[in-house]
């Protein structure tokens, strides 16, 4: 880590291949970690860097990894056009603060202290590491065959053990509901697929039956006429909301009929 | 006005360091009067760390050569002496042990700290989450059927006991977690348990999932009518609280 | 005649023990001079027994109620001070270990530092000094999504633990370092991090940034932290359609 940090100032100079690239680009994580090492190249307190010479810098970075045809994820692009956006406000004469838009001063200010506050953390991560460690800098006792006073609690196991025991349950669980969810309908999706493909091309009022699929056309269980008739009139009405095709029924328990619609709505 | 308390806590943290120097000095005053030299000091950290005991020509071959091994041995086997740890020369070498008169403060709770079984952590887990849960409902989500013991064992360890008894046929007993386990598994309350949407970015739950599958969030479950309420005095009122302000 | 090899073993045996009587007075001597109490012999007894850090809870429940294990204990840290193995406080237990200075004489005993990523050392840092904080908190922070495998990382070191859920929407889980951290990286406690009081005295630590200020992130709604509560009641609109018409 102290020793690895890559030099993102060369990285930033062109001094790179593609692939070298891309894998620093993951090292980095992402914008405010680029943002972040550009202002550090400005080598200046984090909160009075120039927000206008990072902006113009990042875009300048970004043109470059385009013209290297180096896919970008959507972050930097997106960061891209916020600093974009950000640079025009910046230069561009102060005019009425509207009530609804920060101004651009502040978006900056805030930006700089972001950064401050992740470059503080990443030298965290760093002081935490220079810090004495066991096992490195200072040993606990090597002889273990004694007593071992263990007031705490006899049993072990910590929250993570817990959900793992919980998730290893569940998962299984999972699997056996898959089995029964087996269920053999006729989706309306089936049904809307196959109408579509079987409507009509005169004007003739058929049997709604008749558009049932064969039985041959099924894998595995056959579904029951109930439900092939439900899901092909569920998927009719939807037709005839869209102006495809016309159902009729004369009276009550009788037949639906279908007829495709020759006069759709303008 | 709003420097104030960072006045105050740059004065509280310059007592402290004041303080901390103070200390310091009277540390360094007391280790020099305490005139240990080197050679002591490398060989009881040696001792120390060593897994095995160590012989005076392991020491010297640590420590280099012209180094006077057993009179340092000696001035620290000295040093030693009365307090709860003592230098010892055995058979193989030399060792740091406890003091034999205080085996009975050490022998009392000689328990090793032990892995609960798979069967019990998973019990335990489908117990937090299905609280007030039957013994049937924690085999049909095994899958397999609970042994007498593991039910005891979590009892014992006062992890989980038992609840009310629930209000249909055969009026099985239920059971739910303590706080003991709340507190051995640092949750403020059973609503610290991650839900299904946690569970999976964690990867412990599989992601896809069925869509009507559910992970129970046990707060909600537990004023439950279809318990009868076994012990009168058992009232649990943070549940109550919970469960108002949700 | 025949008594003389006897008379001769007595008469060794005689000086043998008068000079370990001699011996055993100069340590009494010894002994009483330096002092030492028994509850100062026990806690030196019992830590240096146990394969943990104990904290002084552990160590009252030993040794009974009434003791003051606090001054003891100072007593004890005291003693140590510059010799080879010293009395540290750790996250919250105490324990023996081997001076810093002595590292280099200990090499045999000498781990491999562990190897954090970048992202994995940032994550550490920003849960260590924001704690507790949600996933979200710490992808705000850096600025990026948070690869699952980090936290993972973290958790099974054994250095990171989810803690309690945030009383806020979708009630995310928040992530905390554990007592095992502390004792890796001999910190007494979290205010002892590096740099901590003046990130607070910066507002680094504390400050939240206004809701006007927001560096857009399009990732930041595919990894959602929030919890979806799952509702039993909630039905698929197709299948209910079906469910209708059958």
């Amino acid at each position: 880590m102290k020793q690895s940090a890559p030099d993102q100032a060369n990285l930033f100079e062109g001094e790179y291949d593609n692939k070298a690239f891309i894998v620093e680009l993951d090292e980095y994580g992402g914008p405010l970690h680029i943002l972040l090492n550009l202002a550090r190249e400005q080598k200046v307190d984090l909160a009075r860097i120039s927000i206008l010479k990072l902006a113009e810098q990042y875009l300048v970075f970004i043109n470059k990894a385009k013209r290297e045809n180096i896919e970008l994820a959507s972050d930097y692009l997106v960061m891209a056009a916020w600093l974009a956006y950000l640079k025009s406000r910046l230069l561009l004469p102060k005019r009425e603060n509207k009530e609804d838009e920060v101004s651009p001063e502040i978006l900056s200010s805030h930006l700089a202290w972001r950064l401050k506050r992740l470059d503080s953390m990443r030298k965290a991560g760093e002081k935490i590491y220079e810090l004495p460690q066991m096992r490195i800098d200072s040993f606990a006792r090597g002889i273990n065959d004694e007593l071992a006073p263990e007031v705490l609690s006899i049993y072990e196991a910590d929250i993570i053990d817990l959900l793992r025991a919980y998730g290893r349950q569940r998962n299984k669980v999972k699997a056996k509901i898959h089995k029964v969810a087996q269920w053999p309908v006729y989706s309306l999706e089936d049904a809307r697929a196959a109408l579509k493909h079987k409507v009509p091309r005169d004007d003739k009022w058929r049997d709604l039956g008749e558009f049932a699929p064969k039985k041959y056309e099924f894998k595995g269980e056959i579904p029951s006429a109930k439900s092939q008739y439900a899901s092909l009139l569920s998927a009719g009405l939807e037709m005839v909301k869209q102006g495809e095709i016309n159902l009729r029924q004369l009276e009550i328990y009788d037949k639906v009929y279908l007829q495709k619609n020759l006069k759709p709505k303008s | 006005m709003s420097d104030e308390p960072n006045t105050e806590q740059e004065i509280a943290r310059a007592i402290k360091d004041l303080a901390r120097q103070k200390l310091d000095l009277v540390d360094t005053a007391e280790f020099l009067a305490k005139n240990i030299d080197q050679v002591e000091r490398q060989i009881e950290a040696l001792l120390f760390a060593s897994p095995i005991p160590l012989r005076a020509q392991d020491l010297a071959a640590r420590l280099g050569e012209g180094v006077d091994i057993g009179s340092a041995l000696a001035r620290l086997k000295r040093h030693y002496v009365g307090r709860g740890v003592q230098l010892i020369e055995t058979g193989g070498g030399w060792r740091f042990q406890t003091a034999f008169d205080l085996a009975p403060i050490l022998e009392e709770h000689k328990e090793e700290p032990r892995k609960l079984s798979r069967a019990a952590l998973e019990t335990l887990a489908i117990i937090a989450y299905h609280q007030p849960c039957t013994r049937a409902e924690i085999e049909e989500i095994r899958g397999v059927s609970l042994s007498r013991g593991t039910l005891d064992l979590l009892m014992e360890i006062k992890w989980v006991r038992p609840g009310a008894r629930r209000r249909s046929p055969g009026k099985p007993l239920t059971y739910r977690t303590t706080n003991e386990f709340l507190a051995h598994f640092n949750l403020s309350g059973l609503d610290d348990l991650p839900g299904k949407t946690e569970l999976q970015a964690q990867g412990i739950l599989s992601a896809n999932l069925p869509k009507d599958f559910e992970v129970p969030r046990p707060s909600q479950n537990i004023q439950n009518d279809d318990e009868i309420i076994e012990n009168p005095f058992e009232t649990n009122e943070s549940d109550f609280v919970q469960d108002f302000f949700e």
